[in-house]
């Protein structure tokens, strides 16, 4: 099994049922916090799922993506915390 | 949000993204990145610590009104592209420096072009949320 | 004033790491560059004296990333097992540390170990509220964390 | 010939602007233009009287055929005339009339406008400079009609007439365009030869629609003639000249002018008949129950337009000589018959004619004018007026097959006719002098020499017609068409069928009179006929447009913004949607298609159960932070296709983006959630087939080769010359740096408009 | 002159525009340094038509990248006449702003993005570059939502969130027809669009891609049946913007349609008379709404509407006569509308109030600037020689040319309402005394009155100045019509356009 | 040998981060998926940046890499405790089978003041 | 592949006028920031897929040897993306100021003044 092969048909696709799983939690919720940790979790997925692509796609390239990803992502959580903690019960 | 974690952490993240914009700027030109995003982090990195340490220290820190980068920064975008002109080159044709530079490599208009941009984008997305937090 | 300095010498290895360009000119303009971001950020925090702890910070990093594998192998196993066998609760830790860096560092490493994580830092800074996944004796944790983590940790930035 | 007109308006402009400024005996000066003028126009009757025509060439617009083309013929002569004569009259008769009003200045400069636009009609040669002026007349009407502006019946009425002729001249407009494209050109005596062209094209009829549209409502014609009773309104001088004497003859100018170009053809004839016809016998029939001067005179007005457009219709060369001569005698004891209604208007302050009486004893050349006039329009023997009344029943007795119809209808009319020039013209003077009118006296020369004057005129060439024959009437029935007889007009004929008529006419006209006492129960009678008017069935046609157009704006422009993009995005599914269908073969190829790999299939549900989720979940909160997801699933969409720059810029956007929605959603009230399910069904389907729709269009497109010969220049050139490896950025501030400049200028725009809006206080503002 | 003089009406904005950010609310410099510009670039646009019109065509490849692959500014006849036209509104306006806006709304920016605003007509008008046009569209729109905005009152936001909608929604649609351009032929210059889209043989996606693009243009320029945003909002704003709103706005959605149906796609027998229909729609549709109106502004709003109507008919009709009687209806409707907003700014000033039934008495009061306004609105009507009345004469030509009766009588009832509401307007407004206040009214102060002389004239005489336009335009109508159909001529045969844009062997290699 | 490593570092981390996904699907109270989430991520994608430095073996990359690293360890556990505070203070249930609550009576709503001993005054 | 990218794109186009239709502002908002995603989708799309090969010239190359993706719908939704984040923000404020004025989310409110004659 080549380095390719593994990483497309086993890593790649357990990084989707992660994905699929997480995004399972975020549905169902139940509150908003829940989703909002789930967002994080996938982004978090997704960072991972970006460099393994760098890897499958031999192109560092990506790999800024997965870096501005991991920067910024942080600014969202802290948004949402200021949200809903600002916010309370207005929904 | 007057947390100690949050505070802490934006204040270290500050300079660091701010470091990480200006790389993400000048080398837009070879691999992905530019004044846009560059000019995005940056901002990113301000209103993170606007978040954590309230909107007037993050004042205090940047001196003057962010909405006068959005002029300045036009400024250099518009001079970059009228640069040529003196050359008797149309608008915006981009000038090249005979010898590269290290780190940025080749200097030509189009840096400062990048330059302008990514002011005016720290300038635009500052005053927007700066502004907003003030009226909430 | 060193703090300074010597972040300002840490930010330009990031910049020229960052950059994998080792000429003598993007040291300097790295060094350039994290002057000015440092003067206009002009971040007030503290700084240490590297040299004599690195041995120490190594040992540390070591015992967290130990600590982090055995406890995730834990918590791995209760997430795939049917059962769960987690007596959750949340518990006040008094702080020793005192300056923010202290706090959120401590704070940080105690999340990043599983089964603990925090929840919240109170505003006099006297103690912080985590949240145990297995806690069989609250003051034997306490005890645990104060003299594992909190006690190494505050050794290298002391 | 432009000088003369021009004139008019350099006045015109100096009295409008200057007003003010003019005092005293200015209006008299002013009275100088037309009497200079009507001197200038006589000086060409000899010339005219030889068969000459004059010409002027001056151009304006060659590049759409409009050029200043002037042209003196007979008909343009006899109007010239008639627009001076008459005109200088009624400047001097007004500097007495108004004398003293603020805005006499004002007045004298629409005068000024009418009668240069007037001149022009008549002398103009091309088609859309003829109908310039046309319309000058027009708006120069709608002022002097709504000159007592703070009269609402006044305002009314100058609207109504607007209204009513300015419809008629977009017609107008439309049917002289139709004549040039046909023809080929826009000048009248061009177009003389394609006059068999014309008649003969298939739209001919439209052609005599459009142009009889705008000549039936200048000239007054039923059912088109009520707005003239409201133009009474209009200061006396100005109903005399406009209303009467001028203006209203623009439409029979029209016809007269198109008469040997359109004219002798059924569709022609019998349309001018009829209408002509129903015009004169109503007219004069209403003439007879008004009891208010200006109103009998409207009237009659109206019937004798009736007549003028009956005769053009009859066309045969008696009848358009009828018709030349009626034209200046009509405009004699007309004019003068309004000039006298307001001279007693003027010094009673009354125009109520069952109440006037005895006047001679006080105005005694007045009375003498008054009588002129209405024997004028009784055709009273030794007037001119008898002669044309000779005229018109030789037309009618010569018109071939309905000879014996058109002469009763005419008998009729002038029956009438006789009978309201008597109620105008003499039953003011007679009688005993009411108690309350004793303190009245004669006015300035000014006002009663012009009426005097008009009805000695009438007297004068009633006495010697053969003064007009050969020197006016026949170049003006040249002009018609009809130049292959000699005009030769005779007061006396000897006793035939025709002065029988006459007589008829007169004796019908002194019984009518004897017995019929003008009465407000009369008026009040006839009122009852108004139910189903011509006025009142466009009144309410009127109104039926307000309402029509009042649930039409409501149901298109009804408030609600999602009406508005439900109608927009309706339109385009339906057109594009069929456009679609009819025109493009749907065809699905996927051998070219990129394979589809397991994650990316699952980033691809996720973002459509994030997208859904946006659509349909009850908070808000989970709707924006659903569009996270979505973005998220987006970039990375970007990254597995080559795209890092826009995966990273979207994802920065995005996260702040869910930051300004989280400031700004924190103090918005609940997210509104309305139950509402046939409306969500239909915007369902409506947003489903515009999905569609898009889906399809992108299919189809994706079958098409695609030309990447300049995205290859780019990436052939981007480090060449470029001098950058990473495409896109050198795309961005080199090859298309303009782009980016123009959107960083749409981001500072956008900065500054969330800090103005959010920073100004309302309290600042006004 | 090299061929950067083009962007000049552009970059001279967008420098204003600049210098007057640097200059945040100090209002005396931004106003005196608002005119100068304008001054400054009216001449440019002057001298940049006088160039046009003597040599042709000319070019200017930014970034010094050949077309296609850069992008290219394109000034022919058309363009430059738009900018001048522009230029001259521009002005007048700007002018009209010193006093005729409130100077809190100076303190929040208005200058400069009134400059803004005016940088993207400018730039629509001369770029050669499908992208770059929706880019300077963007401009015009995000402009005007602010200047919409500005002052933040109660109904100038109700009216805002539907112009934003709309429009916003008018961009996507824009966007939409851009992507599926580019898909079909890779290319985003509008010249060398020209020539590949006329090779492409699936004719049915042309023409689809066409619609999109009609469809977005057209919701900016309020034609049936996306006009909603238009009477949704241009009552609600200062009479300045207004009038910038009016006369401009809509302008340059009629500039692009008539860009792209004449360039890009050549319209087919369908779409003609999609066109002539919706011409006539917008035509009854503006009509009837005009005929209710009572505020003096949504009058305006709506004869708007029914104006656009024309310029359509001439796309609908689609002969040399019909293009040329459109452009000078545009040309025409562009200084009269801004003019109309402005009287009606004046109007405002000294009534305090819009509304037909309330207003009166202006004729006795003001006279003279009562026979200016007059002349302003007979233009409108198009009472001849008026500038409005000539370009309907090539109308109605073309559409008798063609057959087109429906045509005809949309615009003869178009024409007639206008005639009516406007001679209705003036009966209501200038001729009437004014009614007595309720009671419980407050007598409102005459805001004219009070100011002092030179600021009226600040206000009268760009009325006057635009007012001398319109005449020319009426007068002088030959030079105009002259203008009109150069550029008609231009539009039926694109080969000099695109042999200037690409050169010489991009049609041989047609 | 690099390739195994990589397989196995990745392998690793993806484990991990399956783990994690699977605890918070299966975990029973918020606070829990929390604890769960944030070092399991952590620690993955870390185990997944060892890879791609192995692969790639580039210093930008690896400075890259670890930069990444660095700021997961940095953000993650202040986002978790930021997201941890506020949703115990907006009322977010321990499960069940918890044995001890230290947090609970320390927050003043009114001033939002936490304390770190119990309210005063009540 | 491109299959689903069309789905995709005509489910945003169509969820995106479906919530600009309801009666929230915010819906609205939100629908046509679903219309530019799939605008931005669509160009994409047609510009051609080619996957893992970013217009990015190799380090040690000066011109591509590889395919690589078309950079220009990338440029072109770069900008697009910019210039909607300008326009939302606008927008987003804009319904904050019209909640202030109006107290309300809903777009029905809005109508008093379209109707006035
Ligand atoms: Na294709
Ligand atoms: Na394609």
């Amino acid at each position: 099994m080549s380095l390719y092969d593994f990483l497309s048909y086993v890593i790649m696709p357990a990084l989707s049922i992660s994905t699929l799983l997480v995004f399972y939690r975020f549905i169902i919720g139940p509150n908003v916090m829940d989703r909002v940790v789930a967002l994080e979790l996938l982004i978090s997925i997704g960072i991972a799922t970006i460099t393994v692509f760098s890897i499958v796609s031999d192109n560092a390239t990506f790999l800024d993506v997965a870096m501005i990803l991991a920067l910024i992502a942080f600014l969202g959580t802290v948004a949402y915390s200021y949200y809903i903690e600002k916010k309370e019960k207005n929904e | 949000m007057k947390i100690i974690l949050l505070k802490t952490a934006a204040n270290y993240l500050l300079p660091l993204l701010l470091l990480f914009s200006v790389f993400i700027l000048l080398r837009g030109h070879y691999e992905p990145g530019g004044g846009f995003v560059g000019g995005l982090i940056a901002s990113i990195a301000f209103i993170l610590h606007s978040l954590a340490n309230g909107l007037d220290s993050t004042k205090a820190l940047l001196k003057y009104s962010p909405f006068y980068f959005i002029p300045f920064g036009l400024s250099i975008a518009i001079l970059s592209g009228l640069a040529p002109l003196f050359v008797g080159e149309p608008f915006m044709t981009v000038l090249w420096f005979e010898n590269p530079l290290p780190v940025i490599g080749l200097i030509g208009s189009a840096l400062f072009f990048d330059i302008g941009v990514y002011l005016v984008v720290i300038g635009v997305t500052l005053t927007i949320l700066f502004t907003i937090s003030e009226s909430v | 004033m060193l703090k300074q300095f010597l972040i300002n010498i840490l930010l330009t290895f990031v910049w020229v790491a960052l950059t994998g360009d080792f000429e003598l000119g993007n040291y300097a303009f790295g060094f350039l560059l994290s002057y000015f971001i440092l003067r206009s950020a002009a971040v007030k925090n503290g700084g240490v004296s590297y040299f004599n702890r690195i041995p120490k910070i190594i040992g540390f990093l070591f015992f967290f990333l130990y600590e982090m594998l055995k406890a995730n192998l834990q918590v791995a196993y209760d997430v795939i097992t049917p059962r769960f066998f987690m007596k959750p609760g949340i518990v006040k830790f008094p702080l020793s540390a005192k300056t923010d860096l202290e706090i959120t560092l401590l704070a940080n490493c105690i999340s990043l170990t599983p089964g603990t994580l925090i929840i919240a830092v109170s505003d006099d800074r006297k103690a912080i509220f985590v949240h145990v996944m297995y806690l069989e004796d609250r003051d034997k944790f306490v005890e645990e964390v104060k003299n594992g983590l909190e006690r190494r940790l505050l050794e290298i930035l002391r | 010939m432009l000088l003369a007109i021009l004139s008019g308006f350099l006045i015109a402009i100096c009295l409008l602007f200057l007003g003010k400024q003019l005092k005293g005996n200015l209006p008299l000066a002013v009275s100088i233009l037309p009497i200079t003028l009507f001197v200038y126009f006589c000086t060409f009757l000899p010339g005219i009287g030889e068969g000459q025509t004059f010409f002027q060439h001056i151009p304006w617009i060659p590049s759409m055929g409009i050029h200043l083309d002037f042209k003196l013929d007979g008909l343009s002569l006899l109007f010239s005339l008639l627009i001076t004569g008459i005109g200088s009259l009624v400047f001097l008769y007004s500097s007495s009339y108004l004398k003293g009003h603020i805005y006499i200045g004002r007045f004298y400069g629409y005068l000024c406008v009418f009668m240069a636009s007037m001149l022009g009609v008549v002398l103009s040669d091309n088609l859309l400079v003829l109908f310039v002026f046309w319309e000058l007349t027009a708006i120069s009407s709608f002022f002097l009609i709504g000159f007592n502006n703070d009269n609402e019946a006044s305002r009314k009425s100058s609207l109504l007439a607007w209204a009513i002729t300015g419809g008629g001249g977009f017609f107008l407009m439309a049917g002289f365009i139709l004549i040039g494209n046909v023809s080929g050109t826009y000048s009248l005596q061009e177009m003389l030869s394609s006059s068999e062209l014309l008649k003969s094209h298939f739209l001919y009829a439209i052609m005599l629609f459009l142009i009889f549209a705008g000549a039936f409502t200048k000239s007054a014609q039923f059912p088109f003639h009520f707005w003239l009773p409201g133009a009474m309104k209009a200061p006396t001088p100005v109903s005399a000249y406009l209303h009467s004497a001028t203006m209203v003859k623009a439409g029979i100018y029209l016809i007269a002018r198109f008469t040997p170009i359109l004219g002798n053809h059924p569709y022609w004839n019998n349309t001018l008949l009829i209408v002509g016809g129903i015009t004169m016998v109503y007219g004069a029939f209403h003439s007879i129950f008004r009891i208010d001067l200006k109103g009998i005179l409207a009237y009659s007005t109206i019937s004798a337009l009736g007549i003028l457009v009956f005769l053009l219709g009859i066309g045969t060369h008696d009848a358009l000589l009828a018709a030349s001569v009626f034209i200046l005698v009509h405009a004699f004891y007309k004019a003068g018959l309004f000039l006298i209604a307001g001279v007693i208007d003027h010094e009673t302050g009354t125009r109520d004619v069952s109440q006037l009486a005895g006047l001679r004893k006080v105005m005694a050349p007045l009375a003498i004018a008054g009588g002129l006039a209405a024997l004028s329009s009784a055709g009273i023997p030794l007037t001119l007026s008898f002669v044309s009344k000779d005229l018109i029943y030789e037309a009618t007795l010569n018109s071939g097959n309905s000879a014996l119809l058109f002469t009763l209808i005419a008998i009729l009319t002038n029956i009438f006719l006789s009978y309201s020039g008597y109620l105008a013209g003499i039953k003011p003077f007679v009688g005993s002098l009411p108690a309350k009118f004793s303190e009245v006296h004669l006015p300035s020369g000014f006002m009663w020499l012009p009426p005097l004057f008009l009805g000695l005129g009438g007297l004068l060439f009633g006495l010697f017609p053969s003064l007009l024959d050969s020197s006016l009437i026949q170049p003006v029935i040249h002009a018609m068409g009809a130049n292959d007889t000699v005009v030769s007009l005779k007061l006396w004929h000897g006793f035939n069928t025709v002065l029988m008529l006459s007589a008829l006419t007169i004796v019908c006209g002194i019984i009518l009179y004897l017995i019929l006492k003008p009465s407000l129960k009369r008026l009040n009678a006839i009122g009852k006929l108004d139910s189903f008017s011509p006025q009142t069935i466009f009144m309410s046609l009127a109104k039926g447009t307000k309402f029509i157009a009042l649930r039409y704006t409501k149901f298109m422009h009804n408030g609600f913004l999602r009406s508005y993009l439900t109608k927009i995005i309706f339109f385009l599914v339906c057109l594009i949607g069929y456009y679609l269908i009819r025109n493009v073969d749907i065809q699905l190829y996927t051998d070219k298609h990129t394979a589809i790999s397991m994650y990316e299939a699952i980033v691809f549900s996720i973002m459509i159960v994030a997208i859904f989720t946006i659509v349909f979940s009850p908070s808000r909160f989970v709707a924006i932070i659903s569009l996270s997801v979505m973005g998220y699933c987006m970039c990375l969409f970007f990254v597995y296709y080559g795209a890092p720059d826009l995966a990273m810029t979207q994802f920065t956007i995005d996260t702040l983006t869910t930051v300004l929605f989280v400031l700004v959603l924190l103090k918005l009230p609940p997210y509104l959630r309305i139950k509402d399910k046939a409306a969500q069904v239909r915007d369902g389907f409506l947003a489903g087939a515009f999905g569609i729709l898009i889906s399809v269009i992108a299919l189809q497109v994706l079958n098409e080769p695609t030309n990447k010969n300049i995205s290859r220049f780019y990436a052939d050139n981007a480090y060449l010359l470029g001098k950058g490896k990473n495409v896109v950025n050198v795309i961005l501030v080199d090859f298309r740096g303009y782009d980016t400049l123009v959107e960083i200028t749409v981001l500072t725009i956008a900065a500054i408009g969330v800090y103005s809006m959010l920073k100004i206080q309302s309290s600042e503002i006004e | 002159m090299t061929s950067n003089f083009i962007i000049l009406p552009l970059l001279l904005h967008m420098a204003t525009a600049i210098v007057l950010m640097f200059l945040w609310k100090r209002i005396t410099a931004q106003r005196i340094i608002s005119v100068i510009s304008n001054i400054v670039i009216l001449i440019v646009g002057i001298l940049l038509f006088m160039q046009t019109w003597k040599t042709g065509i000319i070019t200017m490849q930014a970034g010094n990248w050949p077309a296609p692959f850069g992008i290219t500014f394109v000034a022919d006849v058309f363009s430059s006449t738009m900018v001048l036209f522009t230029s001259i509104s521009a002005l007048a306006v700007s002018i009209y702003s010193t006093v005729g806006i409130n100077r809190a709304r100076m303190k929040y920016g208005y200058f400069p993005i009134f400059h803004f605003l005016f940088m993207g007509l400018n730039g629509a008008f001369l770029t050669g570059d499908v992208f770059n046009l929706y880019v300077w569209f963007e401009i015009v729109i995000i402009s005007s939502f602010v200047l919409m905005t500005l002052g933040g009152k109660k109904p100038q936001m109700e009216s805002a969130i539907k112009y934003v909608a709309m429009n916003m929604l008018a961009s996507v649609i824009f966007l939409t027809a851009i992507a599926i351009l580019y898909g079909l032929t890779g290319s985003l210059n509008m010249a060398d669009l020209s020539i590949k889209i006329a090779q492409i043989e699936n004719r049915g996606l042309v023409n689809i891609t066409g619609l999109l693009f009609f469809i977005g243009f057209g919701i900016k320029s309020a034609v049936f049946p996306l006009y909603y945003w238009l009477p949704s909002s241009y009552h609600t704003p200062p009479s300045a913007i207004a009038a910038i709103f009016g006369g401009l706005l809509t302008k340059v959605g009629i500039y692009a349609l008539f860009r792209f149906f004449t360039l890009i796609f050549i319209p087919n027998e369908f779409i003609t008379t999609a066109f002539s229909l919706i011409a006539v729609a917008t035509l009854i549709t503006g009509a009837l709404g005009s005929i209710i109106k009572r505020d003096m502004r949504r009058m305006f709003s709506y004869l708007i509407v029914c104006h656009i109507g024309f310029m359509i008919a001439g796309l609908g009709l689609f002969t040399e006569v019909a293009l040329a009687g459109a452009l000078f209806y545009l040309f025409h409707d562009i200084i009269v509308k801004t003019n109309l907003f402005l009287v009606s700014g004046i109007i405002y000033r000294i009534k305090g109030t819009m509304n037909m039934p309330k207003l009166g008495g202006l004729y006795a009061e003001y006279p003279k600037l009562s026979l200016i306004m007059a002349i302003v609105f007979f233009s409108l009507v198009g009472i001849p020689p008026l500038s409005g009345f000539w370009p309907k004469i090539n109308l109605f030509q073309a559409g008798f040319f063609g057959g087109n009766y429906l045509l005809i009588v949309a615009m003869i009832i178009a024409s007639f309402v206008t005639l009516y509401v406007i001679a209705k307007m003036w009966t209501e407004a200038f001729w009437k005394t004014a009614p007595p206040l309720d009671p419980d009214e407050k007598a409102y102060i005459d805001g004219f009155t009070v100011l002092r002389p030179f600021s009226k004239l600040l206000l009268v005489f760009p009325v006057v100045m635009l007012m001398m336009v319109s005449l020319y335009i009426g007068f002088g109508a030959e030079n105009i019509m002259v203008i009109s159909k150069h550029i008609a001529a231009q539009m039926m045969d694109t080969s000099p356009y695109i042999k200037a844009v690409l050169g010489n062997e991009a049609l041989n290699i047609q | 040998m690099n390739d195994v490593l990589i397989m196995i570092f990745s392998g690793l981390g993806v484990l991990f981060i399956l783990i994690a996904s699977i605890g918070i699907v299966r975990m029973p109270d918020f606070f829990l998926r929390l604890s769960v989430t944030v070092k399991a991520t952590t620690l993955g994608v870390g185990f997944i940046l060892l890879s791609t430095v192995i692969y790639f073996g580039d210093l930008s990359v690896t400075t890259k890499s670890l930069a990444i690293i660095l700021f997961l360890l940095l953000t993650s556990p202040v986002g978790a405790q930021l997201i941890g505070r506020v949703s115990y203070f907006t009322g977010t249930k321990l499960w069940k089978n918890s044995v001890l609550d230290e947090l609970k009576g320390k927050y003043n709503e009114e001033t939002h003041v936490l304390g770190s001993e119990d309210k005063e005054g009540d | 592949m491109e299959l689903l990218f069309v789905v995709l794109i005509g489910v945003l186009y169509g969820t995106g006028i479906y919530l600009m239709l309801r009666r929230s502002m915010v819906k609205l908002l939100v629908g046509l920031l679903l219309l530019g995603n799939g605008a931005n989708l669509l160009i994409f799309l047609l510009g051609d897929l080619v996957k893992g090969n970013p217009p990015v010239i190799s380090p040690d190359s000066s011109v591509f040897t590889a395919v690589y993706a078309d950079p220009i719908p990338q440029s072109l939704i770069l900008t697009a993306i910019v210039i909607s984040f300008g326009l939302q923000s606008f927008a987003i404020i804009l319904l904050k100021k019209v909640y202030l004025a109006t107290g309300s989310d809903n777009l029905d409110d809005l109508n008093t003044h379209d109707l006035d004659i």
